[in-house]
């Protein structure tokens, strides 16, 4: 019963990015690009890793999709023919490109085929049953606390390069700025 | 096996049906309460003391002509007053009415699902609830519009944050995601709101903004830009927006009283009972909110959020943790003295920026 | 419930990572090329999760803490994934805000400034 | 204890971080106090371990405070810790009770300089330096300190850099010490090569068992580190940096020559003493060194007319007389005279410096004169500081230097004690020298200069008063002829016992009787008497006598008023040569064939760039297509191989 849910929902995320990276409209993009990253949740669901679910709703669907619609919106406001491009596909370029595509998704899911194809991950140990406990566990305790810090140095450094980048000289945007962290 | 799924559907539309039955009451109550703080007498044609008016501005609603702007952006159009409903309704998923009880030999807990990531679903949905407002301001394809839906997302973004921080205290305490967790914690120990005051406010101003209600519903304020962005919409679609609000109102209160009220928690009447009770204190919290205070200016409003709001909520969080390391059991006196050191603490700093602002004029 | 053989993880997290590089490919437009990145970042993500399922258990096998801090590798790592994309989003955006207003333009081909 | 011994070395730093961070912001009052509390409350530290280490038994009077493995490489472990002997807790205690008076009289000498806080800092820094290399639980420690030490000193005698001269001392003094630490080092990295560690305990346990005595190793290594100690304490044939040190300010010529810097190669010797014991070779040449310098020093010390250079020569001679006395094995002595030296040479500095502070910086004793009855307490303590460096009995000096040429009588070299005799004759003469030149006869001081002399203020008189009392009574601590009158010794004696033991094993020491002693120290007293007469004489009742001789043998003169010319000489030996074979390097090597290749590495780069450049078409997505392309290679190899 997982297997065919996860089955449907992956034909139905590949179909949607696929879409998303056809349009033209780039709104539509950001639109169908949301509805990946949240139906992602689906597998992380499935794979007992609901806290990532969770994230990865809040961060991806709720927060940088979120931006990306923001500006698109914004950008869009200022000249909407700026922001819809033409999909002149050069015929070389685009068959160049598709190949490399095809060729990477065969190489990285060949092996999947062969080597995990059959065998059946088993679930959790109940250690890890409580997903959440044992995520902050392993999060917190030791190993992970400088790369954690170094994360956070790394948003605080943006959240800086952003401001610094976007405030125009007459500091009227205050709302793109405090939008963008 | 049937039966579970038969109980799941009867739960599903009893929730719906809770939710749509909620917004008309609270149009009703809160037209009646305005009504009052303002000294009129509100609706009394329709019905006995007006009661059938939402229904009838609900036809009227329905009835309307659905009309659609010449050159908007169709589907987005559509699209938006879903989206916005979607999160507002999926919230009640997660919120625990009441405490289990035994139907034809089933124990059945009176909620739809019971997540250990409860707290994170609600986050996320709520963090959903900005797309209906930007697509609908963007799609309308019209001046007004747009800016509403902006500013709606920036305060959306912007809120988004301290609403989340300020979940972190009771979750440190109850050390558990899940609602009907945290609401059984609360009944072996005390309510969050004891323990967590500041939170709680801190968390009731952010749903308010949350919500786009007065006074911080700036993405809709008539004085500035006619209706914000749901201007162009009419008919039906308005009428979808207008449920979304209410139903995100209801929802967000369940939460706050999940989380902070103790949930069903309570003596004497059964639990629902007093679910609802806690959830309409908290619902007339927000009308009285609106009938008192005026929109706040839009910088000002921003600067709430970063400025004040943000810092508060990670003090209480940092405080809360510190007690929470402390050697000593942590006892609830400790950890809201703790929060009331952060509220001291803020009202110090206040007072001192005002002092030094005086000083500053003063030299001139 | 039945675990989903890990196979299937991988698969999707190929296609997806490969429509990404796509995207990145055949796309000119700024924003569409970022979000297609952030695909690929997905993907990534996706292959983590499952990866940690599929060793988790048999690091668990050997117990202990550290035997829960290497069944938990693969989720921990999405979480800095989420946080980078989070602050690569953020400067990314800003950029290419930036570069709007001073070119009109999101398409990269006429950014060519780096052209020798 | 522990904790307490720390505090040595800690407070001089935590002053130096305070004065050094903030010290302009201070404002000097505050500078000045803190700099002194600083060494005020190391010397309080060094003396309560000194009370520790009295109450202890002899032989455990040798705590080790261990601290942190300061570099940990492989096999070697180099530990931080602090050596807690009497040997160290003596010299802690001179460094830091010296080095207090000092301070405190900086305070007045330095109140009119802007650097106020700069000097300060690194007289700090100096001390706590000198306080690590005394206090060190191993050589590398030991050698941190020794460079420190040669730091400071740079950074102290160049204090006045904008003076062309005083920066060229300040590099004399770095590079001539350069020069000894080539040896000492070398010395050091021996002595790892043979024990594999650096820690005392290490090596002075196991030197009895892995070295022979007199064996080669032994004498290589205590050679090589003595190279070191000439350079530091200004001995033959590296003394020549200390005469020019006089440039820095006066207190810190003192510190120098008292405290800090000179005395470090003594007490080096004196720590490696059961080495040196296991080495006769080196210590015969440690004691000829010496005793050359002693006469050496004296000897130009005689004639020369600066008043603070006459005094850094006597000091060179002190030194000499030090290392004599480790020379004969007799380091319990020549601490002793260390510490001796450390009173009355840091008092006479400091009357040095009061001198000058009123003469508006004249240093030229041919242009003083008349100042006893302008400056009474300054002079009072420079006569007693001059009659104790004469060894006149009962003055601290007289203790030292009289077991010192006693034991270079016993040691059965009557040379020794012939030489040694003589140098405290011609001190004697020319420290009183300076006494009558200075202080007596009629004024020879500038007219406009003349209303301006005055006396220092107090809290400059006030350490010299200090510095007198010690001198005076310094000395008791061990006085020669007394039977059980050498308190000093037996303190030291568990530091020096095994190095003693080995000596006696070797030399069976001949005892002679207390009354051929007396005699000796009677001639000695007599000699050092005849001195100052000499110069009472020469000075005071014939003042023609001295220009007369002078006139009488113009060439010898010359040549001692020029320093025998050592100067020069070293000058066309070593250092044009090294200058011309650094011109021809910088113009042959460096120019044409490093530069060369640096260049045209450059060169051949960026013509590769100008090539390499079309490839980049400017178009993100072509590199974008690149990348895929090199990500699907990758994959490829991975897979099919």
């Amino acid at each position: 019963m997982a297997v065919w849910l996860f089955d449907a929902a992956a034909v139905v995320l590949v179909a949607c990015a696929i879409a998303a990276i056809v349009q033209r409209n780039p709104l539509y993009t950001a639109l169908l690009m949301g509805v990946v990253f949240a139906g992602l949740a689906i597998p992380f669901v499935l794979c007992q890793a609901e806290l990532l679910a969770a994230l990865q709703v809040i961060v991806y669907a709720g927060a940088i999709v979120v931006l990306f619609v923001i500006v698109i919106t914004m950008l869009g406001s200022e000249s909407r023919e700026a922001l819809e491009e033409q999909l002149s596909i050069r015929p070389a370029g685009t068959l160049c490109a598709l190949v490399v595509g095809i060729l990477l998704a065969a190489l990285l899911a060949g092996p999947a085929v062969w080597v995990w194809g059959s065998q059946r991950a088993e679930s959790w140990p109940t250690l890890l049953s409580r997903n959440t406990e044992a995520f902050s566990a392993a999060l917190f305790t030791g190993r992970y606390i400088v790369p954690v810090e170094m994360a956070s140095l790394i948003l605080l450094a943006a959240m800086v390069a952003v401001v610094v980048m976007i405030v125009r000289p007459p500091p009227g945007s205050n709302e793109k700025t405090t939008t963008k962290q | 096996m049937l039966v579970q799924i038969l109980i799941l559907a009867i739960k599903i539309v009893c929730v719906l049906l809770f939710v749509m039955g909620m917004v008309p009451v609270l149009i009703y109550i809160e037209r009646k309460l305005i009504a009052d703080f303002q000294q009129r007498l509100g609706p009394h044609r329709v019905g006995p003391w007006g009661v059938l008016q939402p229904i009838a501005d609900g036809l009227k609603l329905f009835l309307k002509e659905d009309i659609m702007p010449a050159n908007a952006n169709k589907l987005v159009y559509v699209l938006a007053p879903i989206a916005s409903m979607a999160p507002a309704i999926m919230m009640f998923a997660v919120i625990p009415f009441g405490e289990p009880v035994d139907v034809l030999g089933h124990r059945v807990g009176l909620w739809l699902a019971d997540l250990n990531i409860g707290l994170l679903y609600v986050l996320a949905l709520s963090s959903l609830g900005v797309y209906g407002i930007i697509l609908g301001g963007w799609s309308s394809n019209s001046k007004y519009p747009l800016l509403g839906s902006m500013r709606s997302a920036a305060q959306m973004v912007s809120y988004e944050l301290p609403l989340a921080v300020t979940l972190l205290g009771p979750l440190l305490l109850a050390g558990t995601l899940s609602m009907v967790g945290l609401v059984e914690w609360q009944m072996s120990n005390h309510w969050l709101v004891l323990m967590q005051p500041v939170a709680f406010v801190l968390f009731m101003l952010c749903a308010v903004a949350e919500t786009n209600r007065a006074p911080f519903d700036l993405p809709e304020a008539e004085s500035e830009l006619v209706a914000g962005f749901h201007t162009e919409y009419s008919g039906f679609k308005f009428a979808m927006f207008f449920m979304a609000e209410y139903a995100a109102i209801v929802s967000i209160c369940a939460v706050a009283v999940t989380v902070f009220l103790g949930g069903w928690s309570g003596p004497v009447l059964p639990p629902i009972m007093w679910f609802l009770i806690k959830l309409f204190a908290l619902i007339f919290i927000f009308m009285w909110l609106r009938a008192t205070f005026p929109r706040l200016r839009y910088d000002h409003f921003m600067q709430l959020a970063w400025l004040r709001l943000l810092p508060l909520a990670l003090a209480s969080v940092f405080l809360t943790a510190l007690v929470l390391c402390l050697p000593v059991p942590e006892s609830p006196a400790l950890v809201a003295a703790a929060n009331a050191g952060v509220i001291a603490a803020v009202l110090l700093f206040e007072l001192l920026m005002r002092a030094r602002r005086r000083l500053v004029q003063e030299k001139g | 419930m039945a675990a989903i053989p890990t196979s299937h993880y991988i698969m999707l997290s190929a296609a997806l990572f490969a429509v990404g590089v796509l995207g990145v490919l055949i796309r000119r437009n700024a924003i569409v090329i970022f979000l297609a990145i952030e695909l690929m970042l997905n993907a990534v993500n996706l292959a983590f999760v499952a990866m940690a399922r599929h060793m988790g258990p048999v690091a668990t096998k050997m117990g202990g803490a550290t035997g829960l801090v290497d069944a938990m590798q693969g989720q921990v790592f999405v979480i800095f994934v989420l946080a980078v994309a989070g602050a690569e989003v953020a400067v990314g955006l800003a950029i290419i805000v930036a570069l709007f207003r001073h070119k009109r333009t999101l398409d990269v081909d006429e950014v060519n400034l780096m052209k020798w | 204890m522990e904790r307490v011994a720390w505090l040595i070395i800690l407070a001089p730093l935590a002053g130096v971080l305070l004065n050094g961070l903030l010290g302009r912001r201070l404002g000097k009052r505050l500078v000045g106090v803190i700099a002194c509390s600083a060494i005020f409350v190391a010397f309080i530290a060094a003396a309560l371990c000194f009370r520790h280490l009295v109450q202890l038994d002899a032989d455990e009077r040798a705590l080790h405070v261990p601290g942190f493995v300061w570099l940990p490489v492989g096999a070697l472990q180099v530990s931080f810790g602090i050596l807690l002997d009497p040997l160290s807790v003596v010299m802690a205690l001179v460094v830091t009770g010296v080095g207090l008076l000092i301070h405190i009289y900086s305070i007045g000498y330095m109140a009119h300089d802007e650097n106020y806080s700069r000097y300060f800092t690194w007289l700090n820094l100096f001390t706590a330096s000198m306080l690590l290399l005394v206090l060190a639980d191993s050589f590398l420690v030991l050698f941190v300190g020794w460079e420190l030490v040669a730091l400071c000193s740079y950074l102290l005698i160049g204090f006045w850099f904008e003076r062309k001269s005083a920066a060229a001392a300040g590099n004399k003094a770095f590079m001539v010490n350069r020069v000894g630490d080539v040896g000492f080092l070398v010395g050091l990295l021996l002595i790892f090569a043979t024990f594999g560690t650096f820690d005392y305990s290490g090596v002075f346990a196991s030197a009895g068992a892995k070295l022979q005595v007199g064996g080669p190793i032994v004498t290589a290594i205590t050679l090589l580190l003595f190279i070191g100690a000439t350079g530091k304490s200004a001995q033959i044939p590296l003394y020549v940096w200390l005469p020019d040190a006089m440039e820095g300010p006066t207190p810190v010529s003192a510190l120098i020559h008292a405290a800090t810097m000179v005395t470090a190669g003594v007490y080096m010797v004196a720590r490696c003493s059961i080495l040196y014991a296991m080495a006769p070779v080196s210590m015969t040449v440690v004691a000829y060194v010496g005793a050359a310098t002693a006469l050496f020093a004296a000897s130009i010390g005689l004639v020369q007319n600066d008043i603070k250079r006459v005094l850094a020569y006597s000091t060179i001679s002190q030194i000499g007389y030090m290392f004599l006395a480790c020379g004969v094995g007799a380091f319990a002595v020549g601490i002793f005279h260390l510490m001796t030296h450390a009173f009355f040479k840091a008092l006479l500095f400091l009357c040095a410096g009061s001198v000058i502070h009123s003469l508006h910086d004249e240093m030229d004793i041919r242009r003083m004169g008349g100042l006893r009855s302008r400056m009474p307490v300054t002079y009072g303590t420079f006569v007693i500081g001059s009659l104790a460096i004469s060894g006149i009995i009962p003055l601290a000096g007289f203790c030292s230097k009289d077991q010192i040429l006693w034991h270079a009588l016993a040691d059965g070299n009557a040379a020794y004690w012939a030489v040694a005799a003589l140098a405290a004759g011609m001190t004697a003469f020319y420290m009183f020298r300076l006494v009558f030149k200075t202080f007596w006869g009629e004024s020879r001081v500038d007219r406009d200069l003349e209303p301006h002399v005055h006396e220092s203020p107090s809290v400059m008189t006030l350490p010299l008063v200090g510095l007198a009392i010690l001198s005076v009574i310094g000395g008791w601590v061990s006085f020669p002829l007394v039977a059980r009158g050498d308190f000093f010794g037996h303190f030291l004696d568990p530091t020096f016992a095994p190095a003693l033991a080995i000596i006696q094993g070797e030399v069976a020491a001949e005892h002679v009787g207390l009354a051929k002693e007396l005699v000796m120290s009677l001639i000695a007293l007599g000699i050092a008497a005849s001195g100052i007469v000499l110069a009472y004489l020469a000075y005071v009742r014939e003042p023609g006598v001295a220009a007369g001789f002078a006139r009488g043998l113009p060439r010898l003169y010359r040549l001692v008023l020029d320093k025998y010319r050592v100067d020069e000489t070293y000058a066309r030996l070593f250092v044009q040569p090294g200058h011309a074979a650094a011109q021809g390097l910088w113009r042959g090597l460096d120019v044409s064939i490093i530069d060369g290749a640096v260049n045209g590495v450059a060169w051949i780069v960026g013509r590769m760039a100008d090539g390499l450049r079309l490839l980049h078409t400017g178009y993100v997505r072509s590199y974008a297509l690149a990348m895929a392309m090199g990500v699907v290679a990758i994959l490829l190899y991975m897979l099919y191989s």
